[in-house]
């Protein structure tokens, strides 16, 4: 098991992948998640814009506590038009 | 209402959709395809979702509007995946006893559709791919419907 | 544009219209037909009109809507004649770039269609046939298009 | 030849026919042929609210002058809805 982040739309170009697989020892907020990733990644997770959903619900960034067997997915703006 | 992961037939769709509605007098349907025009570049299109968001997010649109207008039946499908110009991407219908509720209704589900459902969108040119950025027109569009809880 | 004097195939017609108007980005299409609820009473319903007045005047409306609102395509067909319940009536299809010019136009056709055109309707019901007056919300609908030349 | 009449809409049911021909020798005002007419048909069809179509272009009522030849339609308000 592990805590599985999904990266969706233009993230995933940022990230190199749709999702990355974490070994964790204990649930996570998003700033410790964040501090196990690219730099680049992380800045891009954090922006102002970014909604978040764990296990499939939308979360405030301030609420996530993601561990072993979660999925936290980051969401960017949707597309126009 | 449901995403369809592959091409689908609009008209077989409508036909099927309009097939035992007899009660009601109006159908209108909103077909929204890859458009190419003469000398443009795009080459494909993609759209991916978030379905644990994308389709509780429909099923409460369709919800909504069946909720606010007098509708005997709704019919939502969405494309997602790679598509060619001239795919359907989306097609909406709304069946009603009066033709103005089927208009405004499906008028609603396209605004609604188009602005708030998970979906982001990614086009080939001879460049490679892009992702399209989000747009605040479509922010405006939703105003207009301000009235419906 | 036609009136068509039997039957005709409303997911047919749509079909051939979308086929090769990749172009467009949407189509929305209006289907009106003769209802029949449980317990209707109404067997069938006749449309007569009078083709030197009707004929022109569908083509200056369609010409109209093309003038206003930039359209790639427009589809009218309109019954004429004894229909059943179920029966197609009228087909209104308006293909644009943009949804919106097409979601406004089809509504526009439909309003002046069933408002303006020369068409006498009738109704059968077990006490025979029976003509179907004149309605003044028919009117209102027109009032919302008078910023349209 | 003749002058042939028309009867659209419910105003067939008042003429008994779609369509009646009448002989004339001389083009005729809309008063000279409601007098060749049944006086039932001939109120129905200077009702305010009948609109006339000669040879197939709307035509005011006092304009109407037909003859031999000639199609003279007349049109009650379209239907509802």
């Amino acid at each position: 098991m592990a805590l599985l982040l999904l990266f969706l739309g233009p993230l995933e170009d940022v990230a190199g992948a749709g999702e990355i697989a974490l070994d964790v020892a204990e649930p996570l907020t998003l700033a410790a998640i964040a501090e196990r990733l690219e730099p680049e990644l992380a800045v891009a997770l954090v922006g102002a814009k970014i909604r978040m959903a764990l296990n499939g619900n939308l979360v405030a960034p301030g609420e996530v506590m993601a561990g072993d067997g979660d999925e936290l997915a980051f969401l960017p703006p949707v597309s126009g038009g | 209402m449901r995403i369809a992961g592959g091409a689908f037939d609009p008209h077989a769709e409508l036909a099927d959709f309009a097939n035992g509605r007899e009660s009601a007098g109006g159908i209108v349907s909103f077909l929204g395809q890859v458009r190419q025009e003469p000398g443009d570049a795009v080459e494909a299109l993609e759209l991916r979702h978030f379905a644990p968001l994308t389709l509780p997010g429909m099923e409460q649109l369709v919800v909504r509007a069946e909720s606010h207008w007098p509708l005997m039946a709704v019919l939502v499908v969405h494309r997602v995946g790679v598509m060619m110009p001239g795919d359907p991407i989306v097609l909406v219908a709304c069946a009603a006893k009066h033709r103005r509720d089927a208009f405004a209704s499906a008028d609603f589900l396209m605004d609604h559709l188009k602005s708030s459902a998970w979906f982001w969108k990614r086009e080939k040119t001879g460049e490679g791919w892009r992702w399209i950025e989000p747009r605040d027109s479509d922010h405006a569009d939703l105003t207009r419907w301000q009235d419906v809880p």
